[in-house]
């Protein structure tokens, strides 16, 4: 229990995705612009992680070890993620447009974002159990939710800056996440894992 | 109206909107103002730890105000370097740092400028300058330089009175020692707990230069209290919030080293660290923290929090530092969140979208 | 001790002690008045005279053309001279009367009518309305437009604005001082036409003569009370003063009438009581002229129309270099381009400072956000923010942070460190958003 | 097409439309393996690897994918190259592997690579498609090596593993936070160039 | 119907070629990973024993709840010293060691197999210097000070937490090694 929680610290704050392994860049830069699509990605994202962390470890530990198949984890954790997302576009739209139409351009988004295969990937290596790959993903979720959230808080500050040209856009992007990193070097040793 | 226009008696009316009486405080008197509300502080530091004290900070200050002279100059921009804020922020940085960095062998004097570089150019002039910033110059400067020479930035030298000590020999600070070895060897070290508290308030302890002497920092925090540079909200909250956990979960039984509930002891934790810098003169900074006063007192309540989390649990024996750059990062969210409220306006509170 | 008052406020240094002591004296009759037929909110009037038809002092020469508007007196006997554009105190060309002053000083027919308190409610708030009575105390509404709230909203409470705020004006004050009676006489009428038996005259606490001379003037009147204000600005606000007198908030964007009060100044109660009393329409005012940048400063009535060059004048002038000029109070006034513009009903002071007093909008720095003016708003709103979001060019979001509710008091641009222009910049806003 | 204007297409990749520096796309690599030189350049060939083996393989096969599963069989020709990959560094580069095995397996959700498969090679005839692929890794790998170039230096002081100076100049800089401020800088300083020397807008792109 | 067809027709084709490719590729190179990683662990073993002729595992234990072997390494028939694989509870990370004591149960040289440190200040770890420190230690000796020491094991400064988790974990395999081989006893 206590290791759970532990794992799920160490996912969302000290272990951050964003700030110190680097992953979901893209996304994250994408999605901060504005406020709205920060959350709107947090939720889908969060969602999405979580789900298909518990899919894609019932596949590997069924079917892929049995079969001695591990060697197409990549292949089956990307068909895995990519399915799940359709299944979810069709059975959005279907069941709750409005929530679709909020949230639907995301889904579209996350197929081709790392983090989402990052946790299968990590889960399988790691050789989590089935509660700790769920608690692991919900906290990467969560983590990058909450990375998403300030990042978006912030930049809608930075346009109110006269930052200098070359450095608008982008490059003043990573010059903050690497401070947040900076900040959140405070969180590291909290936990050994 | 000729007439009247013959005996018009002044040339040149100035035309400006109102209204047309100003408040005669401005930016650069409460950035001096501060400055000297660190002095004594700053003297204390001096006092206990040498010429080299005087020496790291003030490298700090030239090359702070050179730095923002010269990106203000490559950019074009007003040379704002008489506004006082890129002196404060070396001020600040030189007194958060260990007067040992002022050593030939092993060569460390290039710390305190990279830090002042850092400081002024990648965490204020690249967002703008004054105003702009999002995270606490002074602090990311340190945090950057703990980084990047942890073992140059982690050697603390023996106080030693009067303005002497050219080489002291090092030793552990307070915080040090009560994260390795607990409170029992550090009332040891001090003698008896009553001496270790005078030490503490008087600033006779390793430590960086301008975080030692509580006297002193109360002295200046008073006064920008009392001239309104700076309100309760952030410290008291901060302190409140810190005194409190450290008295609920700061307690370690002396024998099994276990966690003893409601056993800890506050005021060692209050004086010792960058707590009372960190409270009254770098959580303050207008520019990085929450702007509506109740924020305030929630971002003062996450520093105290966070602090204390990383002094007791975190892997670093000081967490101030931390703790207040963590919380800059969500001063945008706060000040989002917590509007003031509208004269006249009943419940439905407004959702900032 | 507990002095009414509201949260927020600033404390300028209130220099009134230069105008204070000297009585209301009357402004010498100009040769010739320029009377603008639109000095309230609210609709312009049409001219009713023609160019060199004799007219009488107070007699009506531009009639109201809507409801929200008032009508025109002239403020001496004479011969119309021209009708056309001329600059106003805001610099704006506004259609005026001329008038040559033949210096009879013939009224139209004043009948005194001592028992007015007989009348009916409607008819004095006919007296009211034809007098062409409008605030004095600054936005120069009319007051007829005010006295007839709808059917909806009833009206419990009249306060009287003696509060005077700004700083160096005494207009206010001398008007208690020295005619304390007219001024309850002028709330009692309030008070009967909107069938009101609660009646306030709020008094900040720096003009303690004029709070014990109301107090006499209303002694035994159980209904009228006189209240002590802390001296801050704006504390004569009226949602401020609503607020420190009954404790009641005007809801954002609202009218006193949300809350059933009526707000109305000093002046204007005394206007009202000459208007039902003899049937004087508003032809003068009191004025403050003052400031260091002039030789005697001093009260006057003044005739509506009368060139505030003149006014400057007959006070001995200009001395110790006056830089600016300012129709109304330092912190809401307007600062003149020319000085050859008219006393209109709203001119409550104008006000000389020198040039080493002005402070220059240009050179202002960027916020650095310390909070004083979000401290400070009286309206509880984020000026810091708005200022930037301005100054960015973001227009439309500053309706997030609700910018139709400020009232440009003008404090957040006091207190801010950086010199910036909120009430500028917060101007522009309103002007190129629309609620 | 001759050879000219194939140059033209590695050009494109390495400057015009350098994959991290001016498209921003597929920016963790970036930052996450190139605290060394040595990492940076394997990761840089592996991309290289895979982006020119996907482009030749779409472009064979292009006729033959039908356009309503184009997507999806994309996706599955590039998670194949990426295992392959994969499989070889694991099997033969097993030092690297264990540091940034991850990285590499993350390839297949790089956005430069489907988006190239996806704009390019699908239009086009092999040997085009074949140099696009190589254009694009090529300044992929050059963006790697350039920021792993000053991280290395300033966080280890050294080039390849190999010590230039015997202490470590700025340690931060093979922590996440350097590699941010690194990139960021880096970034800066090229839009800074394009603004001053080409006369460009320096509005560095973003986004997945 | 016939479009259904074709289309997957296609993609099974493909499917079917991509697996063909990465199993192919999966075969040739699964052996020599197995190989590579076998390899390396003997490796590891020799680098710490170079002198013995075969090192045989002795038996497992669990430090941390982590599995950890130890071996005996023999030349002819005499032992010529131990080896254990233990664990330290570090900054950021479990650092997985591989400790080799004499027969009389003196700590000859340790080798750090993995660990997650701060790269620059628990990775300090790794120095020859820092694992030279250990050499010739007892257990009684093994233990972290701050200040300058040959007699015990003197911390990394700035990182004395993966200090002290090395050396735990060091004396934990010693402790261990002592009771299996020497009965406690000193020799
Ligand atoms: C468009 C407009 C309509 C108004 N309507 C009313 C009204 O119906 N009743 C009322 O008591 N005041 C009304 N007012 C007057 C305001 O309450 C306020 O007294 C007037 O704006 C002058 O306020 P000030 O002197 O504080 O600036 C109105 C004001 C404006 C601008
Ligand atoms: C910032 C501010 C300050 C004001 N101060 C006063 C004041 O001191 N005295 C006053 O009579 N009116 C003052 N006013 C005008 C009042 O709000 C209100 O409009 C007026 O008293 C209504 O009475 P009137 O219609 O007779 O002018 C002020 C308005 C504002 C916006
Ligand atoms: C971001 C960060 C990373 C750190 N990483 C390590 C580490 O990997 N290993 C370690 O022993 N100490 C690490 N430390 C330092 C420890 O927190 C602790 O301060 C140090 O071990 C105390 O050693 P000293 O007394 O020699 O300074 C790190 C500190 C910070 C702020
Ligand atoms: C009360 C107060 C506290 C300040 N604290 C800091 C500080 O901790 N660090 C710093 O670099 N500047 C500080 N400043 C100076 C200035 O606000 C800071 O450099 C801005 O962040 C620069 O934009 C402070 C200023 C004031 C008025
Ligand atoms: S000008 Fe001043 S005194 Fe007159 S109404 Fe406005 S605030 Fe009150
Ligand atoms: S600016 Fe002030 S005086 Fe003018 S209308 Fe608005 S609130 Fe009334
Ligand atoms: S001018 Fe507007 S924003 Fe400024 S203090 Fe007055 S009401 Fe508030
Ligand atoms: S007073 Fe001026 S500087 Fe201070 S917050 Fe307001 S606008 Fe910014
Ligand atoms: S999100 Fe990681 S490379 Fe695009």
């Amino acid at each position: 229990m206590e290791n759970l929680f532990e794992l799920f610290i160490a996912a969302s704050l000290i272990n951050n995705f964003v700030f110190t392994r680097y992953l979901g860049l893209c996304i994250f830069f994408g999605v901060t612009k504005k406020m709205e699509t920060a959350i709107g990605m947090s939720i889908t994202f969060t969602a999405v992680m979580v789900i298909s962390a518990a899919l894609s470890w019932l596949v590997y530990k069924a079917i892929m070890i049995p079969l001695n198949l591990t060697f197409l984890k990549i292949v089956i954790f990307i068909g895995i993620v990519a399915g799940f997302v359709q299944a979810a576009d069709t059975i959005m739209r279907k069941v709750s447009p409005g929530l679709y139409y909020k949230l639907g351009i995301y889904l579209a988004l996350i197929t081709t974002n790392c983090i989402i295969l990052a946790v299968p990937l990590i889960n399988a290596g790691e050789g989590y159990s089935f509660i700790q790959s769920l608690s692991f993903g919900l906290g990467s979720g969560v983590g990058f939710a909450l990375a998403l959230i300030i990042m978006a808080s912030i930049r809608e500050r930075l346009e109110l800056a006269d930052i200098p040209k070359s450095f608008q856009g982008l490059p003043i992007a990573f010059i903050v996440t690497g401070l947040i990193a900076l900040a959140f070097l405070g969180f590291s040793g909290l936990i050994t894992l | 109206m000729e007439a009247i226009k013959k005996e018009e008696t002044i040339r040149e009316l100035i035309v400006s909107v109102s209204p047309h009486v100003k408040d005669e405080e401005t930016v650069s008197r409460i950035m001096w103002s501060v400055n000297i509300s660190l002095l004594p502080a700053f003297v204390m530091g001096a006092y206990f730890f040498g010429p080299k004290a005087v020496f790291v900070t003030a490298l700090c200050i030239i090359t702070s105000v050179l730095s923002e002279y010269l990106v203000q100059k490559a950019l074009k921009k007003k040379v704002t370097i008489s506004d006082g804020s890129a002196f404060l922020t070396g001020l600040l940085l030189g007194m958060n740092l260990p007067s040992s960095l002022w050593s030939i062998k092993p060569f460390t004097i290039h710390i305190p400028i990279i830090g002042s570089i850092v400081a002024i150019i990648i965490t204020k002039q690249l967002f703008g300058g004054l105003g702009y910033n999002i995270f606490n110059p002074a602090l990311i400067g340190r945090a950057f330089l703990l980084i990047s020479f942890p073992k140059a930035m982690t050697i603390w030298t023996e106080p030693s009175a009067a303005f002497v000590a050219l080489d002291a020999k090092t030793t552990a600070t307070p915080l040090g020692i009560l994260k390795e070895e607990g409170l029992n060897k550090l009332i040891e070290v001090f003698g008896d707990k009553l001496h270790l508290y005078s030490q503490l308030l008087l600033g006779h302890r390793a430590g960086s230069i301008g975080e030692t002497s509580a006297i002193a920092l109360l002295i200046g925090a008073a006064f920008l209290l009392y001239r309104r540079y700076i309100t309760w909200h952030i410290p008291i909250s901060f302190l409140g919030t810190a005194a409190l956990l450290a008295w609920i979960f700061g307690g370690k039984d002396p024998h099994t080293g276990k966690l003893l509930f409601f056993a800890g002891d506050p005021i060692i934790h209050l004086l010792s660290g960058g707590m009372l810098l960190g409270a009254f003169f770098m959580a303050t900074d207008y520019v990085t923290c929450p702007s509506v006063r109740r924020g305030q007192i929630l971002f003062g309540i996450g520093c105290g929090a966070l602090t204390m989390l990383i002094r007791l649990k975190g892997g670093y024996p000081e967490g101030v530092m931390f703790a207040i750059l963590l919380m800059n990062c969500f001063a945008p969210l706060i000040d989002r969140k917590m509007r003031s409220k509208v004269f006249g306006f009943v419940k439905k509170k407004e959702t900032g979208k | 001790m507990g002095l009414l008052t509201f949260q927020g406020g600033i404390h300028p240094p209130d220099k009134k002690e230069l105008a204070k002591d000297s009585p209301i004296l009357p402004a010498p009759v100009p040769q010739r008045v320029v009377i603008p037929l639109s000095q309230h909110t609210g609709a312009p009037c049409k001219p009713v005279v023609t160019i060199g038809q004799e007219i009488k002092k107070g007699q009506l020469i531009g009639e109201p053309t809507a409801f929200v508007s008032a009508p025109v007196h002239s403020s001496v006997a004479g011969k119309v001279v021209a009708i056309g554009e001329f600059p106003n105190a805001m610099g704006r060309m506004i259609t005026s009367i001329v008038i040559e002053n033949d210096g009879s000083e013939e009224w139209t027919s004043l009948k005194d009518n001592p028992d007015y308190m007989k009348l009916q409610p409607e008819e004095l708030k006919e007296k009211i309305k034809n007098a062409g009575i409008v605030g004095l105390g600054g936005a120069a509404f009319p007051t007829a437009v005010k006295l007839s709230p709808p059917k909806e909203k009833p009206i419990d409470t009249v306060i009287i604005n003696g509060a005077e705020c700004e700083p160096y004006l005494t207009a206010d004050y001398r008007l208690m001082i020295e005619r304390p009676s007219e001024v309850i006489e002028g709330l009692r009428i309030l008070m009967k036409v909107l069938g009101v038996n609660k009646g306030f005259i709020g008094i900040e606490n720096n003009k303690p003569d004029a709070i014990e001379r109301m107090k006499e003037a209303a002694a035994g009147d159980r209904n009228i009370e006189v209240c002590a204000l802390e001296v801050k600005y704006p504390q004569g606000a009226e949602k401020m003063l609503i607020k420190a007198i009954t404790g009641r908030e005007v809801p954002p964007r609202g009218l006193p009438m949300d809350v059933a009060t009526v707000v109305q100044n000093v002046g204007t109660a005394f206007a009202i009581y000459e208007a039902v009393r003899f049937g004087k329409p508003l032809i003068e005012r009191v004025v403050t002229v003052t400031g260091e940048g002039i030789r005697r400063p001093s009260n006057l009535m003044v005739r509506i129309g009368t060139l505030i060059s003149e006014l400057i004048n007959h006070c001995g002038g200009f001395v110790n270099g006056a830089g600016k000029v300012i129709a109304g109070g330092p912190m809401m006034g307007f600062a003149l381009g020319t000085l050859d513009v008219p006393v209109t009903k709203g001119t409550s002071g104008i006000l000389a400072i020198p040039e080493e007093g002005v402070i220059h909008a240009e050179d202002f720095k960027p916020c650095i956000r310390c909070g004083r003016c979000i401290d400070i708003c009286p309206m509880g709103l984020m000026p810091s923010i708005l200022s930037v979001l301005s100054e960015k060019g973001h227009y439309e979001d500053m309706k997030d942070y609700n910018l139709f509710d400020c009232f440009e008091c003008g404090s957040c641009a006091y207190v801010c460190p950086s010199k910036r222009p909120i009430v500028q910049l917060i101007r522009l806003g309103k002007s190129l958003v629309k609620p | 097409m001759n050879n000219r204007s194939y140059w033209d297409l590695i050009k494109n990749g390495i400057f015009a439309e350098n994959p991290i520096f001016r498209v921003a796309l597929s920016l963790c690599p970036a930052v996450a393996v190139t605290s060394g030189v040595k990492n940076g350049f394997l990761m840089g060939i592996a991309v290289l690897f895979v982006q020119t083996m996907v482009n030749v393989t779409i472009s064979v096969i292009r006729k033959f994918i039908h356009p309503r599963v184009r997507i999806p069989s994309y996706m599955f020709v590039i998670a194949t190259w990426v295992t392959v990959t994969d499989l070889l560094m694991a099997a033969f580069a097993r030092d690297v592997y264990k540091q940034m095995g991850l990285y590499i397996q993350l390839i297949v959700a790089f956005a430069i690579i489907l988006s190239r498969a996806e704009l390019f090679a699908s239009k086009n005839r092999v040997v085009p498609s074949f140099f696009d692929g190589l254009g694009m890794g090529i300044g992929f790998l050059f963006a790697l090596i350039v920021i792993s170039f000053f991280r290395e230096l300033l966080g280890k002081g050294s080039i390849w593993g190999f010590p230039i100076v015997e202490f470590k100049p700025l340690l931060i800089m093979i922590l996440p936070t350097g590699g941010f401020f690194a990139v960021g800088l880096l970034m800066g300083l090229f839009n800074w160039i394009d603004i001053k020397f080409f006369g460009g807008t320096g509005a560095s792109g973003g986004g997945h | 119907m016939k479009e259904m067809i074709k289309i997957t027709m296609s993609l099974v084709v493909i499917f079917v070629t991509a697996g063909i490719i990465m199993a192919s590729v999966f075969a040739k190179t699964a052996p020599i990973m197995a190989e590579a990683q076998k390899r390396e662990k003997e490796e590891a073993l020799k680098k710490l024993m170079p002198e013995a002729e075969k090192i045989t595992e002795a038996g497992k234990w669990e430090p941390f709840h982590k599995h950890a072997e130890y071996y005996e390494g023999k030349k002819g028939n005499d032992t010529v010293g131990y080896i254990a694989s233990t664990y330290g509870k570090g900054y950021s990370s479990y650092i997985s060691i591989l400790v080799a004591v004499d027969p009389d149960i003196k700590v000859r040289k340790i080798s750090i197999l993995s660990h997650g440190e701060t790269p620059g200040l628990g990775d300090e770890i790794e120095q020859e210097y820092f694992k030279k420190r250990f050499e010739g230690k007892s257990l009684e000796q093994l233990e972290v000070v701050k200040t300058e020491t040959t007699d015990k094991i003197q911390a990394i400064s700035g990182a004395t937490i993966s200090s002290r988790a090395v050396t735990n974990g060091v004396r934990e395999a010693v402790k261990l090694l002592k009771e299996k081989y020497q009965g406690g006893t000193k020799g």
